[in-house]
């Protein structure tokens, strides 16, 4: 009952905070909604009991993307110049409620065979590091591989911002 | 009961919000925070379907998804910025060398 | 754990976190004096520990400014924001073996990951100010914090590797041995790290007053000041409460009860934190970011695959690991502060003996007796030739010729005399204005007759400047003490000088005699 | 018993030595070019005592051939392409002289080659150009055959062009890349023709089903084709341009290469391939009437030349002729003889010439002479090797070259004339060689050499040259020529014939006549030159051949001609279709370039329509 509770709660702040972040034009304050929108999604996780996964979120789109985005947006000083829509609110609005109409006819359409009853919630550290790194299923080779694309993205990133 | 369908939707609301974000803002920065949005929306959508359907594999798949974005994020805002220093705007709009 | 149960302990929580916060303000503030040979806060209450008390009523009835154009929500939400963090780790702190709100099984990936919301709250108190000065503060303090958790986070790593687990009970449980003694290099990464993440000496070059104001809350005051200034304290408890947990094996101890074994560790790791404050310089700016990426972080790195190693080679520790990996840590830090050198030269095995002089030092100032005055009790023993804020008049010896008047550059000696009966002058009026008095004694000195004295007293406070005008009558001799200035047969009269307080000879009694802070 | 790793050994031994050098050797010891020499003489050490045990072994097998299994190569759908050897009395004899003249080349080279940067790039091109005709001979069939072919070809290009800084050696150098190319085109296309015809490419297996499912036709033109190759790579006429400019490279280059082996491997590849050519006559006539008349052609312009390795040039033409001459008569023996024979004395005379060369540091005979008082051992050599290809009783050359004009007599009286006349004028260019160079006076050589500093070549060129004089004096008197099926003479029985007495007297008459005119000056050459000015001139320029195919060939036909037609081709209907295509892609993009605006929402706009589209149209369309 908590949980559902929860739920309702952090789904309706996380849709608002990410209609704010869409809708506001002062970009500070939409860079701050969005964290707040990680945070509810965070939240969500836990409802669902993914416990690592919202630590993990929390760790790196709060802690550390948030503020990648609010260092470029002070580096760039656009404040001034809000962050206002282009000419195609219209158009835009039309596609997004499109694609919101053919996904929620997907899914509710949708067999998803749901496992029932539902296991217990537990926790799932260990799980998920027995499933990624499991030497016959894990993925150990795409996790060496995100950890390379890691490298090359933050030697790319600084390479790219640095002053010549 | 909370089902799947609500994780679902609620990452298909979140998603559609990102497009929205991505089609109207003009602000870079502002686009690279509604791609945030849209793949957050993705994951909420892998967690639930790794919940409900009582297979990790989803929420691995999430991890790789925040790595990414992860990457994403760091390069993209470094473009940004790149690109702010060579015209002074982070303006979509008015980058636009690519055209013809 | 029902409902009751949880919301019992959260509000005990928070009162162990507001208390806990004072003592620590307290605690660092009376340390620090005795660190310093001064005594600290010691007026409020028996030994001064009402004086958090008394700072957080001045505080809270101070008005709250909010800079005019600033971001106001923004501005508001900010120090909720950096507060709420600190108090969110406190779930996961186990006071004693069940004495947990919650023990996650992500443990401290739940306090890593709470703990970097404050970042946002900094960005957000610089942003709301707006105030260059604030946000450059602010910018500056979030980058270091984002380089300082780098490390902070990948030394807690050797300690899970160990543990084998994430949860801070298991963490606590599997320490039979303190992981300081397996993880020392860890631990030192830790300890800096959270120095930083605290932006405490060494590391607070960003909010110091002598560098860029206050950083990012210059423009805070009243209670949302003291919600940062909380924080600060309520972050040195959580990161002593982290440290203890991590590092010291938590409640774990022999005898006592577990919570005050836990106290106790907490305690000592403040007690650290505050010795190193007071010990050591700040940091250059220049420096401070390559410490953290090219010293701490590759260190970092290094004993984690150090301790995997060992993990895998000795899943059980046997004590000559301890001594193997006090080694590498000492190796480590040496070698690699020689091989990359910081910004200026600056080696830690060049520096490293002289931070080690200076925390003993410090330590033992702990045991020496303060210098620090009390003043209305206690007086300092003045200087023979001090010239104090009066002056002395002696009616007896003046002749009234007005070369006093004369000499002064300032114009302030108002002499009015008439004929007496043995055709001497009479003085009918003497008045000076001491409010405009430069004390040049350049009056005692042309007085021919020696009847002008500088005095010896210096606490002349009054509520009006027309009370600073001196008539004949408080100028009189009778109602001061001459200074020896320009009379010598006066400092002959006077007893030698000791040392600067009265009464009883205070100072270390190691230096008894040599008049270290006094004029003999 | 011949074991058949043995038999891949003797070709790879010295191929392995190549990448040895190139590989190790060249980039680990460079100050240490020894090292490079050595691995290639030690390597061609092997292979002749593998090829002489070969040798025996084939002596003793019955039928004179050692039969081995080809193995599978590369299979593309049902053609298999095989790789073997086959060692029979023909490849015995050619895997001796190779080896030995490889041998003493390399020895000899050791010393020519002293202080040349190129030192181990030379003998790294030397192993393999060994390893590679090694391969040739070797060859059990013609893809393998023509590898090796194109190998040897190779090799000569990069040898010739060894000093490549030069610009005529690096002319010279694609020159004769070019011209045997020619040839190469008929040889593979007479390969390809068998293929399509007979389905093998195995040469054994050709002999025998070749004549069987070819007609007569079709057999002349694939003996035609394969003659073409032979044309080219041994410099018959009309693709003899290359040989002369060839001598561009290092004098060892010329007397192994351009001398001994690879210009003998058409003479080879025909004796190879003979039992197609017997099958046809007239394949055989044109064998015979190219052979002749390249021999006597030949060497009417080495009358004239004075570059001391031209004159060697064009009678190693000559010879060649005389080798396909005796080839087209029908004696494989004999042509064969004479190849060896010709091998022993002709790279002699080259490694005499280096000899020359190191000493005077010119090539030019007019610069020469004298040499004999000071290089007495060059002299005695050179003069043996002349002796023996002028056909002196009883040197090597004698032997072979009476054995292929006893058999020209025999079938077309008219290329005997040529031969005879061929022979006077061989011993008379020769002798005017050794007069020029060793007799008379020091005429200085190239600037900077004063007669003091002439010298004899040391041991380690001399050697060499003594061992080839030996082999030029007695390779005659061997059984070659019976062993390899053709009819023996006795050493002193063949005297009483007629004929070989006529090839006497008009080789004697030519060196008498080399003496009167350059060395007892009874005749001035500028007075027989002068009298006969009008062919002195055209041999001079060698009957104009170069400037014939530069001038007429090139430029006229197929620079004006084809290549006209070819670049209108090209600028019209080629260019025009790309032109074309490309221009409507253009217009087609002016019009489609307006919907690209830069503006990267209308394309996300556009991004997402198209997936929701393609949702719809899955959706649809999905069962």
């Amino acid at each position: 009952m908590g949980m559902e509770i929860a739920f309702w709660i952090l789904a309706a702040l996380g849709v608002g905070s990410a209609l704010a972040v869409v809708l506001n034009r002062d970009i500070f304050r939409a860079a701050l909604f969005l964290v707040f929108c990680f945070f509810t999604i965070a939240g969500i996780y836990i409802t669902i009991g993914a416990d690592f996964l919202a630590g993990v979120q929390v760790l790196i789109y709060v802690g550390a993307i948030s503020i990648l985005i609010i260092f470029a947006i002070m580096l760039t000083r656009q404040t001034q110049r809000g962050s206002p829509s282009n000419r195609l609110p219209l158009p835009a609005l039309v596609i997004g409620l499109a694609f919101l109409g053919a996904m929620v006819f997907i899914v509710l359409t949708t067999n998803w065979h749901v496992v029932t009853p539902l296991p217990e919630a537990g926790p799932t550290t260990g799980a998920i590091a027995l499933e990624l790194f499991d030497p016959e299923s894990g993925f150990v080779l795409p996790f060496e591989i995100a950890s390379v694309l890691l490298l090359a993205a933050a030697i790319g990133a600084i390479v790219l911002a640095r002053e010549k | 009961m909370i089902g799947l369908e609500h994780f679902l939707i609620l990452s298909a609301i979140l998603f559609s919000i990102g497009i929205y974000g991505v089609l109207v803002k003009r602000n870079a920065i502002a686009i690279l925070m509604s791609i945030e949005i849209m793949l957050n929306a993705v994951n909420i959508a892998m967690v639930a379907f790794s919940r409900y359907l009582a297979l990790l594999t989803g929420q691995v798949f999430a991890i790789f998804i925040i790595t990414v974005a992860a990457a994403e994020a760091a390069v993209g805002l470094a473009i940004v910025v790149a690109i702010y220093r060579s015209r002074r705007t982070v303006d979509v709009g008015e980058v636009d060398l690519m055209k013809w | 754990m029902d409902w009751a149960h949880l919301g019992i302990f959260v509000v005990v929580i928070i009162a162990f976190f507001l208390i806990m916060a004072m003592v620590f303000i307290w605690l660092e503030r009376r340390l620090i004096g005795r660190f310093q040979i001064r005594l600290g806060p010691n007026r409020a209450g028996p030994f001064g520990v009402l004086q958090p008390v008394a700072d957080a009523i001045k505080v809270l009835i101070k008005e709250d400014i909010v800079p005019a154009r600033g971001d106001r929500w923004v501005h508001f939400l900010a120090p909720i924001i950096v507060f709420t963090p600190i108090l969110m780790i406190f779930a996961v702190i186990p006071f004693g073996e069940r004495a947990i709100l919650a023990d996650l099984n992500i443990g401290i990936l739940y306090v890593v990951a709470i703990s970097s919301i404050g970042t946002i709250g900094v960005f957000m108190a610089g942003w709301g100010s707006n105030n260059k000065y604030s946000l450059i503060g602010a910018m500056r303090t979030v980058a270091q914090m984002v380089s300082y958790e780098i490390p902070l986070v990948l030394s807690t790593v050797g300690v899970v590797l160990i543990a084998g687990s994430l949860s801070m009970v298991s963490i606590v449980e599997g320490q039979s041995i303190p992981f300081i003694l397996l993880q020392p290099l860890g631990f030192l990464i830790y300890f800096l790290g959270a120095s930083a993440e605290m932006n405490r000496t060494p590391f607070d070059l960003l909010e110091a007053e002598s560098e860029i104001v206050a950083g990012f809350h210059t423009e805070y005051s009243g209670l949302k000041f003291a919600m940062f200034y909380l924080t600060e304290y309520g972050h040195a408890l959580a990161v002593s409460a982290i440290v203890t947990t991590l590092y010291l094996s938590g409640w774990m101890g022999p005898g006592l009860p577990a919570f005050l074994w836990f106290l106790i560790k907490v305690f000592f790791v403040f007690f650290l934190v505050v010795w190193v404050r007071s010990t050591l310089p700040r940091f250059r700016v220049d420096q401070l970011m390559g410490f953290a990426w090219k010293y701490l972080f590759p260190l970092a790195l290094v004993n984690i695959f150090v301790t995997a190693f060992e993990v895998l080679l000795w899943p059980d520790f046997p004590w000559p690991v301890i001594f193997a990996n006090i080694f590498i840590a000492g190796a480590l830090i040496v070698l690699w502060s020689r091989l990359f050198p910081l910004e200026g030269g600056v080696r830690f095995d060049r520096y490293g003996l002289g931070i080690a002089k200076g925390l003993a030092l410090t330590f033992r100032h702990l045991f020496r007796t303060p210098i620090t005055v009390q003043y209305p009790e206690e007086r300092l023993n003045t200087s023979k030739r001090i010239r104090g804020n009066e002056l002395l008049w002696d009616d007896e010896a003046c002749n009234g010729c007005g070369a006093c008047a004369r000499a002064c550059p300032v114009g302030i000696i108002n002499l009015e005399t008439r004929r007496g009966p043995e055709k001497g002058l009479l003085v009918e009026r003497l008045d000076i204005d001491m409010g405009c008095c430069l004390f040049c004694g350049l009056c005692v000195e042309a007085c021919p007759l020696g009847a002008l004295f500088m005095g010896r007293g210096y606490e002349r406070a009054t509520y009006r400047r027309g009370q600073l005008v001196m008539d004949k009558e408080r100028l009189a001799l009778a109602g001061g003490e001459p200074s020896a200035y320009a009379s010598p047969q006066i400092e002959a009269a006077l007893p030698e000088q000791t040392l600067l307080v009265k009464g009883e000879m205070r100072g270390s009694r190691g230096h008894k005699g040599e008049g270290r802070w006094g004029w003999r | 018993m011949f074991p058949e790793a043995a038999g891949w050994a003797i070709f790879l031994v010295p191929v392995l030595s190549f990448a040895i050098i190139s590989l190790i050797t060249r980039p680990f010891f460079n100050s240490r070019p020894r090292i490079s020499a050595y691995i290639t003489i030690a390597s061609i050490s092997s292979s002749l005592i593998l090829s002489l045990w070969a040798l025996v072994s084939v002596i003793q097998a019955p039928g004179h051939a050692i039969l081995l299994e080809p193995h599978d190569w590369v299979t593309i759908g049902s053609t298999t392409i095989q790789v073997g050897i086959a060692i029979d009395s023909l490849t015995a004899v050619m895997l001796i002289v190779i080896t030995v003249v490889s041998l003493m080349v390399q020895i000899y080279s050791q010393g020519y080659m002293h202080g040349d940067g190129g030192y181990h790039r030379y003998f790294a091109f030397m192993s393999l150009f060994t390893g590679s005709m090694l391969g040739l001979v070797l060859a059990s069939n013609l893809v393998m055959l023509y590898v090796f072919w194109e190998l040897v070809g190779l090799c000569s290009y990069l040898l010739i062009g060894f000093w490549f800084h030069r610009p005529e050696a690096a002319r010279a150098a694609v020159k004769a890349f070019l011209v045997t190319r020619i040839g190469d085109f008929g040889f593979l296309a007479a390969i390809i023709f068998l293929y399509a015809k007979t389905g093998t490419f195995d040469i054994a297996e050709l002999y025998v089903v070749a004549p069987a499912l070819l007609s007569a036709t079709a057999l002349t033109w694939a003996a035609i084709g394969i003659f073409s190759g032979a044309v080219g790579k041994s410099a018959q006429f009309p693709l003899h341009t290359w040989l002369p400019d060839a001598m561009e490279g290092p004098t060892p280059v010329s007397a192994l290469i351009h001398a001994a082996t690879m210009v003998a491997a058409g003479v080879y590849l025909v004796a190879r391939t003979f039992p197609l050519f017997a099958q046809s006559p007239q394949a055989m006539t044109t064998v015979a009437i190219i052979g002749g008349f390249t021999a006597i052609f030949a060497a009417s312009m080495g009358l004239v030349m004075t570059d001391i390795k031209r004159v060697l040039a064009y009678s190693t033409i000559s010879q060649l002729g005389y080798m396909m001459l005796g080839l087209g008569a029908g004696s494989v023996a004999f042509a064969i003889f004479h190849l060896a024979n010709h091998a022993f004395f002709k790279s002699l005379l080259f490694l005499g010439a280096g000899s020359v060369n190191h000493a005077t540091g010119t090539f030019d005979m007019r610069e020469m002479g004298g040499l004999k008082k000071y290089m007495p051992w060059t002299y005695a050599a050179f003069l043996i090797a002349s002796l023996s290809i002028a056909g002196i009783w009883p040197l090597a050359g004698f032997w072979s070259k009476d054995g292929i004009l006893l058999h020209a007599w025999g079938s077309t009286p008219v290329l005997f004339y040529l031969a005879m006349i061929t022979v006077f004028m061989t011993a008379f260019y020769m002798f005017r060689v050794v007069f020029l160079t060793f007799g008379g006076s020091y005429r200085g050589g190239s600037e900077a050499r004063s007669a003091h500093a002439l010298h004899e070549s040391p041991k380690v060129m001399l050697i060499p040259m003594v061992i080839l004089a030996i082999l030029s004096i007695t390779s005659g008197w061997l059984p070659i020529s019976g062993f390899l099926g053709g009819e023996s003479m006795g050493f002193f029985e063949v005297l009483s014939h007629p004929m070989p007495w006529v090839s006497l007297i008009l080789a004697g008459l030519g060196i008498l006549l080399a003496y009167a005119m350059y060395s007892a000056k009874w005749l001035s050459p500028e007075a027989v030159g002068r009298r006969f000015q009008a062919l002195y001139r055209v041999l001079w320029n060698k009957y104009w051949f170069d400037e014939l195919y530069e001038r007429v060939f090139i430029f006229s036909v197929l620079v004006d001609g084809l290549f006209l037609v070819l670049q209108w081709f090209d600028t019209y209907i080629v260019d025009g279709l790309v032109n074309g295509v490309a221009g409507a892609t253009i217009a087609a993009g002016g019009i489609l370039r307006r919907l690209q605006t830069g503006q990267l929402q209308v394309y996300g706009l556009a991004i997402f329509i198209g997936v929701l589209a393609i949702a719809a149209c899955l959706f649809i369309f999905a069962p």
